[in-house]
């Protein structure tokens, strides 16, 4: 196949989706039904390609898995992709979350079809690419270049305040990505190249690490989003239409994380030490801030949006306990985080799209009228509370005890983040489904249809099945983290050593 | 002092003093005049540096030439002056204040400055000695040969010149009489003559 | 007192700063301007024959004398265009030429 | 007196012989033939570009001398030469459609583009002051005259005089600079220039060095050189502004670098510091600038001063990674900035041409294709990979890193983020907002220029080695 | 067969809440009462199988996380211990099923009624089951979320929503220290399993753990953290005020979850940890004092509540404060056992409590009641053997577990256990007082039911004393048009069948299972019975100490029965005008105990108003003004302003322009001159 392998696979097949979709000639409602279901059979196809790719996927090993690599830029510089226990997850998530997206946006949808379709498709390869890429300026050219879709999907088909929206979203990860692209070329004349596996086994000098830590913690640090850099999150949430909302939250959020893991705690493991109480700091912060603030919201999208940034909390303080139950815990959040705010978002749009509001005011009692709505948006709400036997509890558990072996202090100050997550969820809930639906306007408003039925079917079932068994993706991450965590003690014992030495 | 000098002083200040007037004369055709006597000092500068050739074609060039144009332009665009006198003193402090400033430094670096004779030996074409060769001769021998690529590049400049003056000002005007040869040439009794029947009393 | 390379220097920094002050300065018209610029020209003129003489190098002098004859095909250009501009303004003030700014 | 003179090579002066000899044909045959020639005279134009071109490719890679040292060819010649052709042509097939329209069409106009032209050939290859000069105003000249081609037009008119005259004072100062430079090296010639500078230099040459560079910012648009460059831009007709902000931007880089890399090696400490200075300066304009404009035409010179600013990130680290960056910059640029003026050459209903943004509004919906093709534009400009532009900033940015100029790189690249946003208020002006009427079709050498040019922004990143090898092989010429 | 016990309800839970609409209410009911019946005999199968075999066991089900030396089962820890929970929930819930089968008949959400009862069946279930604290604690969320969708099963009941909400956060305040004591006890002995922990708890007994920059005993800090879970579960003082509250779902659920089995699981949890609990001795003594001052604050506040249902359940946390104070002195068995016996009693009492209400048409205010006894004497007599064994009447269940519950306060021999005794003896009386206040409202006295307004001839009102803001007679919408309208003049019925069938067995059961199994639990039976599945140290001595009291103590929980029954008659049979003229003398006090210790406004003040107040402030001040004002949309203001700026530079002026170059020129000229001069 020319070399090219499964991963290329998966990057280009939502590109053909796209370009076949922009082929389809007039704006017709032939036209729309036709892009919705290339679109629809386009990332259902790459999302049972991803599970070939998953198939194929030893996660027993730690290393780079399907890797393939092409002449790039340079001899040191390639287009080399691969795959490891940290990001198959991840692009299956990517490519597991598409169809549901295509889904909610099929009547949501009205105006612009066919280029929605072909921003979502684009936004998926930039994604899978970001995940795949094993090469620092692949990899960022991934980072970014989902920022263009991202932007118009918000712009176009947003809210009321999208522009400001995403021109926040736009700037704001931009500002902080460009240092770590400063930071990329800096790895690249130190190391003299941007392959990530070289890089890994690389020692950078530890005051050059502080500086390339700070640069790439820019860029994840709004990415994810952390506290104090968060503010872009609660605006592009809400205004972003629904689909884009839970790719947001679903995956976007998660390249921060994921650099992380990535580049941050293997290749400046000094630095990472040395700012781990910074982490920590800003986790918990955003845990409780950021929780103290969702209580507050008058927006439904806004306040999953920050129990978003609070649970993002969650995934850095796991991570930088640097312990296996951290970065496990971490990891797992991500994904699970990417199932359950995902599918919030998908609830919150199940319902503006009935009555096109989002203001929690606007509704209550719609378990009268919408039994089956009341019981999924119960299940992710208690999935967002962190209940045990949904997957929110698997990842927030392990990454805090993480947490709580490399600093009870964190620790201690985060699980109060599991109180107040269950404060301003089920006020939430208590006020958009419970009660008497006295509202004239909700009168009419009709349960779920068919097609949101098998939207958020697997959904729960997925939550669920990884709260009571999350083994097939813990044990993706074991190798990984194993390694991840070898390499770690390696090379801070050389540093103790050599500080031993220069005594 | 020596005649040299004096020369030197004289020329010089007149130079100066006529560039100062150049840009400050509230009359554009004073102000092109200053700029021919200042030309015409700097030959006499010229002059004494050696360079005659240069001397010359200073005084061809720029007054016979270049400052009659100035004239020329002056005249016809018939500038009313006597309004645009306003606003000169407004930024005078400022603009004076930093033009003295960026001179002393000119003059601190540039006029106290004395070449180092080493420099010399790396002179690619020295100037003939003035008994052998003449300045205009010695000109002539490098400008043809050696420098004929900026010959020619001077000759493209030109031409620019040309056409675009031409692009620009030439202007085949409506309603303006113009002989046109060719025209005059083709024409023939028909086309020049048209003999019409005049109704009786009534005119055309 | 000898007059030496520097002196002819200082003549040539003196023009060139009444040159260039003259653009600046003048709010009159844009006529004045050119011969601000004719100014300049001649003080890099001064300058290079200076050096040219200063170190026996006849480059100098091929400078200049290209410099005399690009002067002059930039005179031509320049007054070209200040014409056309008289013409669909019916100014030369350097005030009124700022339709476009910002 | 100078019996051992031989004639020199003129091969290396192939492609300025050709468009000098052909432009002279041009004359005659645009005398002739009179104001019915201008089609014609814009395709043998072309085909004089195009074979000056293949000319251009011929040309040796090593580095050649001739005319006495005057002239040189190298690597970095050939490639700058190469995008300045392609430039120039494109400069002549946005304009043919214009100019017809706009009832200026005169054959003199591509005989001064093709006169231009050869000025930008000239001192891409300059390797001693007389000739840089020489070019420059051969370049300058037919500048002046095309900026005031729409000559009954007061802004066209007053751009040419605007232009004009700073430009004249800037040629000024740089032959002030070029006269001291020779008075405090004894020479005019590059080669000799740097042997002599070398180390710790007196201030003498050091003023000369700032003259010339003020003479060469302002070429290139550089701040504070660069004040001429909005109200031109926005005067000229927009295929001559095209024409600016393509061609003599390549050229005016090749000669920066040339004579900052030829001449000045041993200084480098020195004249970093402008080129730092000028960079940031440029850089930090062109984004604050921009983001006030309303009409586009001045908003791209904006982004061009802003663009100078990182082309010359790449010049102030005086590396061959460094000039690599610029080379490929002035690549990528070329390509952005010819597809935006397309657009912008499209933006036209009946007789009159639209030249604000908020003409633009809703173009995603009445011009999907041209909107789109805009709008990557308008990303590769704000340096959003996979575009094109990306590449650019990425490789002086990595340049400036590698030469540990790191604040350099870091105010680069924030001022790229602040200029994200005036690009971005054009796609959102274009996607987001409700479409007024739609424009006429474009004319089909506009078309072709926008296509080609998007095709290489979209795509660069699939294969950029053909373009950054070339880059890499021009930059090396230079330090050999 | 523990398989079965512990998923039958998972499965009647699923057919129920996933083809409950499909298959109608009444099939619902069936199935999952069904399942829980079984479920319930297999438990007492299992029950004689562990507790008089040797049965205890362990069964792994699957493997939950794993996650480098962390390792989570799911499993099943089988031993006496559990097997009495067991029973206790099985045998519970099966009667709450049944009796829920009557009381809910109107209800038209019924199958989803009995999923949630049969969802929190297997929570509770694999609470007692679990073999390690994960486990453990998912049950213990699983019982939280069954409790909150039970309280607010009537959602449209605003009140029931709020009391919901408030279940589950209170709760997870508990939560937050059962969390950290899991992580510390991992930290301890890189294990979450039981099986891993308790052998070796012994080598940590004197290991020191730092916390929170604080060095502490390793195994106290545990405990102590362990136990705030328990105290959020079992509504222990300080995380009481969600139990009353929860009285606002239907009165099963009040029976099953808050008097009978989920308040219990902290009793549960510290009985099952107590070998960890048996090394820090410190921990014990806050569960002492803790339960002591539950135990007798529920029961001061108890004296006063006019709701029929807030009394049981102010008299469940004091109960539940009996059990911890039985703990804290090292009698965990007796802990277990008046656990035991209270679901019983408790279960019974609520039950009969339901009964009542639904007689009364879903009236549950006792001011509104009276004279019952004559219309549903079967449930009268059914409330009074509760009573009877709630207050520890000689030889009813409640009078082997209460008593020994003091006995063992006081053979404690420590200040703790001497406060505890006093604290629990006085609440005896107490408990015996409104208890049978509650009765004497309800059954005797003259009927307060048939006349319209509440106020009429509540004995308790008078001006100037707030009632229950929330009136009791908010019912679910779906109750307002039918035919029973709660203000209608109907008289008071009997409830049918199978609501009293349970009551039948429960009061069988608080009636002799005191008798029956005291001597397994707390007596000569102990060692054979418990098999170790209770740990107590060598040096605990406290069951043999409890043969060695002076003999007034154990008269004295019997005494203080009477003392409390003998006021009771005077004050609300003899002399019905001197409970509102004691109010009168005492209005703080009484006002103190009616609001509650006034815990309500308290917590409202100090945790949710600041936390409203802290949010907005983060929101708008913090996040909108400061980040934003300062971040994105400051500097983009700032960029605009730089942006005025630099465009009126550019002013299309020739002699700007050409000043701005020759300014560049100076500036680098004399930047070069005054570089070079050093």
């Amino acid at each position: 196949m020319l070399g090219f392998g499964i991963l290329s696979g998966l990057l280009i097949l939502p590109l053909v989706g796209a370009a076949f979709i922009l082929l389809l000639r007039g704006d017709s409602e032939a036209a729309r039904s036709n892009a919705r279901w290339a679109a629809l059979a386009t990332t259902v196809v790459t999302f049972l390609l991803s599970l070939v790719a998953w198939g194929r996927f030893d996660t027993a090993s730690s290393s780079f898995q399907l890797v393939e690599s092409h002449t790039w830029l340079a001899e040191t510089i390639r287009f080399k992709l691969g795959v490891d226990g940290f990001s198959m997850p991840l692009i299956l998530l990517t490519t597991f979350l598409m169809p549901f997206c295509i889904l909610a946006s099929w009547e949501s949808i009205e105006h612009r079809v066919k280029e929605y379709f072909v921003a979502f498709l684009v936004l998926e390869t930039t994604m899978i690419g970001v995940f795949s890429a094993l090469d620092l300026v692949l990899f960022y050219l991934f980072f970014e270049a989902g920022l263009i879709p991202m932007f118009l999907i918000i712009g176009i088909w947003g809210g009321k305040r999208r522009i400001y929206a995403s021109f926040k979203f736009f700037l704001y990860t931009l500002l902080g990505s460009v240092l770590m692209l400063l930071a990329i070329m800096a790895m690249y004349w130190t190391a003299g190249t941007t392959d990530i596996p070289t890089l890994l086994a690389y020692d950078f000098p530890a005051n050059l690490q502080t500086w390339l830590w700070l640069a790439f913690f820019a860029s994840f640090a709004v990415k994810m989003p952390m506290w104090p850099v968060h503010t872009w999150l609660p605006d592009a949430h809400v205004e972003a239409p629904t689909a884009g909302s839970v790719i947001l939250a679903g995956v976007l959020l998660k390249m921060g994380g994921y650099g992380f893991i990535r580049v941050s705690l293997p290749m400046f493991p000094e630095a990472s030490v040395y700012f781990a109480p910074l982490v920590f700091a800003l986790s918990v912060i955003a845990i409780i801030y950021t929780s103290l603030v969702a209580l507050m919201q008058e927006d439904m999208k806004k306040l999953i949006a920050y129990s978003s940034v609070s649970h993002m909390g969650f995934v850095t303080m796991g991570l930088f306990s640097m312990n296996p139950q951290g970065i496990q815990g971490a990891m797992f959040t991500m994904i699970s985080h990417g199932l359950v705010s995902g599918a919030l978002f998908l609830c919150v749009g199940v319902i503006y799209d009935r009555m096109h509001t989002r203001e929690i005011r606007a509704y209550g009692g719609l378990v009268n009228r919408m039994p089956l709505y009341a019981v999924v948006f119960l299940i992710f709400t208690m999935a967002n509370v962190g209940l045990p036997g949904t997957s929110s509890f698997v990842g927030e558990f392990l990454s805090l005890m993480g947490a709580f072996r490399a600093n009870t202090w964190v620790s201690f100050l985060a699980t109060t983040g599991v109180i107040l997550s269950a404060a301003y969820a089920l006020w939430l809930y208590r006020r958009v489904v419970y009660g008497v639906l006295d509202k004239p306007s909700l009168q009419g408003i009709t349960d779920l249809n068919r097609r949101e039925i098998i939207t958020f079917a697997p959904l729960v079932l997925l939550v669920i099945y990884y709260g009571v068994h999350p083994g097939p993706i813990l044990d993706a991450f074991a190798a990984p983290t194993d390694a991840l965590l070898r390499g770690y003690e390696a090379a801070l014992q050389t540093v103790k050593t050599a500080a031993v030495a220069a005594h | 002092m020596t005649v040299t000098a004096a020369f030197f002083y004289l020329f010089a200040t007149i130079t100066v003093a006529s560039g100062f007037m150049v840009i400050a004369s509230r009359n554009p055709v004073q102000s092109v005049l200053f700029l021919i006597l200042a030309f015409v000092n700097a030959a006499g500068l010229f002059l004494m540096m050696g360079a005659e050739f240069l001397a010359m074609i200073l005084v061809i060039v720029y007054v016979g030439a270049v400052a009659v144009l100035f004239l020329f332009v002056v005249m016809m665009l018939d500038v009313d002056f006597a309004e645009l006198r306003q606003g000169f003193l407004q930024y005078l402090p400022v603009g004076g204040l930093i033009g003295i400033v960026f001179l002393l430094e000119l003059v601190l670096v540039i006029g106290t400055y004395v070449v180092d004779p080493g420099l010399i030996r790396t002179s690619a074409v020295p100037i003939p000695p003035a008994e052998v060769v003449t300045n205009t001769e010695a000109l002539g021998l490098v400008l043809y040969t050696r420098y004929f690529y900026f010959f020619q590049a001077a000759g493209l400049i030109l031409l620019v010149a040309m056409i675009g003056a031409i692009v620009l000002t030439l202007r085949e005007r409506v309603g303006v009489r113009r002989q046109d040869i060719s025209k005059q040439n083709a024409r023939t009794q028909e086309t020049a003559v048209e003999v019409r029947k005049v109704p009786f009393r009534q005119g055309i | 007192m000898v007059i030496g390379l520097g002196h002819y220097l200082t003549v040539a920094a003196v023009l060139f700063t009444l040159g260039v002050f003259g653009i600046f300065i003048n709010r009159k018209n844009v006529i004045v301007i050119l011969m601000s610029i004719e100014l300049i020209l001649l003080a890099v003129n001064i300058n290079m024959v200076a050096f040219s003489t200063h170190m026996n190098d006849i480059v100098g002098q091929v400078f200049a004398l290209l410099i005399l004859t690009v002067a002059a095909a930039e005179a031509a250009i320049g007054l070209a265009i200040l014409v056309v501009f008289f013409r669909n303004r019916g100014s030369i003030a350097v005030e009124d030429v700022n339709m476009m700014r910002g | 007196m100078n019996p051992a003179f031989t004639i020199p090579a003129f091969g290396p002066l192939l492609p300025e012989i050709i468009l000098a000899v052909g432009v002279l044909v041009l004359i005659l045959f645009g005398a002739f033939r009179g104001e019915r020639s201008v089609e014609g005279m814009n395709i043998i134009a072309l085909a004089l570009l195009a074979v000056a071109f293949l000319a251009v490719l011929m040309l040796p890679s090593e580095r050649v001398e001739t005319m006495a040292g005057s002239f040189v060819v190298d690597g970095f010649a050939k490639f700058m030469k190469s995008l300045t052709l392609i430039a120039s042509a494109c400069g002549v097939i946005l304009s043919m459609d214009y100019m017809r329209r706009e009832r200026i069409a005169r054959f003199e106009y591509p005989i001064l583009i093709v006169l231009s032209t050869i000025g930008m050939l000239m001192v891409i290859s300059a390797n001693d002051l007389i000739a840089l000069y020489l070019g420059l105003e051969l370049l300058s000249l037919s500048s002046y005259v095309i900026a005031a081609f729409d000559r009954d037009n007061v802004r066209s008119t007053e751009a040419g005089l605007k232009y004009f005259v700073l430009g004249a004072l800037s040629s000024g100062m740089l032959l002030y600079g070029a006269s001291l430079v020779y008075g405090f090296t004894g020479s005019v010639s590059f080669p000799v220039i740097a042997s002599v500078l070398q180390g710790n230099v007196g201030n003498g040459a050091i003023f000369g060095l700032v003259f010339v560079a003020a003479g060469i910012a302002f070429k290139i648009s550089a701040v504070p050189f660069h004040m001429w460059t909005p109200d031109v831009y926005e005067g000229s007709p927009t295929p001559v502004t095209a024409f600016f902000a393509a061609a003599p931007k390549m050229a005016g880089m090749a000669m920066a670098t040339r004579v900052f890399i030829d001449a000045f090696p041993g200084i480098l400490v020195q004249w970093q510091q402008i080129i730092v200075f000028i960079s940031i300066a440029s850089m930090a304009l062109g984004s604050f600038a921009a983001i006030g404009q309303r009409n586009i035409k001045r908003l791209m010179a904006y982004s061009s001063i802003g663009n100078v600013g990182y082309a010359l990130i790449g010049l102030a680290t005086g590396t061959a990674e460094g000039v690599q960056g610029v080379a490929i910059y002035m690549a990528i640029y070329l390509a952005m900035t010819l597809g935006t003026f397309a657009v912008i050459l499209g933006m036209r209903r009946g007789n009159v041409m639209f030249e604000t943004i908020d003409d633009l509004s809703g173009l995603a919906r009445t011009h999907p294709v041209m909107a789109f093709c805009l709008a990557m534009m308008m990303f590769s400009l704000a340096g959003i990979p996979p575009l094109a532009g990306f590449f650019a900033k990425f490789y002086v940015f990595a340049a400036a890193i590698q030469a540990n100029l790191v604040a350099l790189a870091v105010i680069g690249v924030v001022t790229s983020v602040i200029g994200a946003y005036y690009y971005l208020r054009i796609v959102k002006v274009m996607y987001f907002d409700e479409p007024v009427e739609r424009f006429e079709p474009m004319a089909p050498g506009v078309s072709f220029v926008l296509v080609v040019s998007s095709a290489v922004v979209l795509l660069f990143w699939i294969v950029p080695a053909p373009v950054v090898n070339a880059a890499g092989a021009a930059a090396r010429s230079l330090f050999l | 067969m523990y398989h079965a016990i512990v998923f039958l309800p998972l499965v009647g839970f699923l057919i129920a809440g996933m083809f409950g609409r499909v298959l109608g209410a009444r099939p619902s009911e069936l199935i999952t009462t069904g399942l829980l019946f079984v479920a319930a005999a297999l438990s007492w199968v299992a029950f004689i199988q562990v507790g008089f075999g040797s049965g205890a066991t362990r069964v792994q089900v699957a493997q939950w996380m794993a996650s480098g030396d962390l390792v989570v089962d799911w499993a099943f820890r089988i031993d006496t211990l559990t097997a009495v929970m067991l029973i206790v929930v099985n045998t519970v819930s099966a009667l709450v099923h049944l009796y829920s089968m009557g009381y809910m008949h109107e209800d038209p959400h019924r199958p989803r009624f009995f999923a949630y009862l049969s969802l929190f069946t297997f929570a509770m279930l694999m609470l007692v089951t679990a073999d390690n604290l994960v486990q453990m604690f998912f049950g213990w969320e699983g019982v939280g979320l069954a409790s909150y969708l039970l309280i607010g099963f009537w959602y449209q009941k605003d009140s029931a929503n709020a009391a919901a909400m408030k279940a589950f956060i209170v709760n997870r305040v508990g939560d937050f220290g059962f969390l950290l004591g899991i992580f510390t006890l991992f930290v301890l002995f890189n294990s979450v399993s039981f099986d891993q922990i308790f052998p070796r708890v012994a080598e940590f007994a004197e290991s020191r753990f730092m916390f929170l920059g604080v060095e502490w005993h390793a195994l106290t800090i545990a405990c102590l953290l362990l136990f705030m879970g328990a105290m959020g579960k079992s509504a222990q003082f300080l995380l009481h005020t969600w139990l009353p509250d929860a009285m606002e779902g239907p009165t099963p659920v009040s029976a099953l979850i808050h008097a009978a089995t989920m308040v219990t699981a902290g009793v549960f949890m510290v009985a099952r940890l107590s070998p960890v609990f048996e090394f820090a001795p410190t921990a014990l003594t806050v569960v002492t004092v803790i339960g002591g001052i539950t135990a007798f604050f529920a029961a001061t506040v108890g004296l006063v509540q006019n709701d029929i249902k807030r009394v049981i359940a102010y008299s469940t946390c004091s109960q539940l404060g009996y059990m911890f104070v039985a703990l804290g002195v090292g009698a965990y068995s007796v802990g277990v056992f008046h656990l035991f016996t209270h679901a019983f009693f408790k279960a019974l009492l609520f039950l009969g409590a339901g009964s009542v209400i639904h007689a009364m048409h879903h009236e549950q205010d006792m001011r509104h009641m009276g004279a019952l006894r004559r219309y549903i004497p079967f449930t009268t007599a059914m409330m009074a053997i509760g009573t009877l064994a709630l207050t520890g009447f000689p030889f009813t269940a409640g009078y082997y577990s209460k008593d020994a519950v003091i006995e063992a306060a006081y053979a404690a021999h420590s200040s703790a256990g001497s406060f505890a005794f006093l604290a629990t003896v006085i609440a005896a009386f107490m408990t015996s007082f409104y208890s049978w206040r509650l009765f004497f409202l309800t059954f005797e006295g003259s009927a307060r039911w048939g006349h319209h307004g509440h106020h009429a001839h509540a004995p308790h009102d008078h001006e100037g004393v707030e009632h229950d803001e929330r009136s009791r007679d908010v019912e679910p919408a779906h109750h307002a048009d039918h035919e029973h309208g709660h203000h209608g003049d109907h008289t008071p019925h009997e409830s049918p069948l199978v609501m009293l069938i349970p009551l039948v067995v429960l009061a069988v059961g608080a009636l002799v299972a005191g008798l029956l199994f005291h001597n397994a639990f707390i007596g000569e039976g102990y060692q054979e019975f418990w098999k170790g599945a209770i740990f107590t140290r060598p040096e605990n001595h406290i069951l043999e100490e409890m043969h060695h009291l002076p003999g007034w103590v154990p008269l004295l929980p019997t005494v203080m029965m009477i003392l409390g029954f003998l006021l009771a008659v005077y004050m609300y049979i003899i002399d019905a005008k001197q409970p509102a003229k004691l109010a009168a003398d005492h209005p703080i006090l009484y006002r103190f105990l009616l609001n509650k210790w006034y815990f309500d406004e308290l917590y409202d003040a100090i945790f949710v108003r600041p936390a409203m107040w802290i949010g907005r402030f983060f929101w708008r001040t913090g996040d909108q003004r400061i980040i934003d004002g300062l971040g994105p949309d400051g500097i983009s203001a700032r960029v605009l302003d730089v942006t005025r700026g630099v465009v009126r530079i550019q002013t299309g002026y020739l002699y700007h322009y050409a000043f701005a170059m020759l300014i560049g020129v100076a500036a680098l000229v004399t930047f070069y001159l005054f570089r070079g001069a050093h």
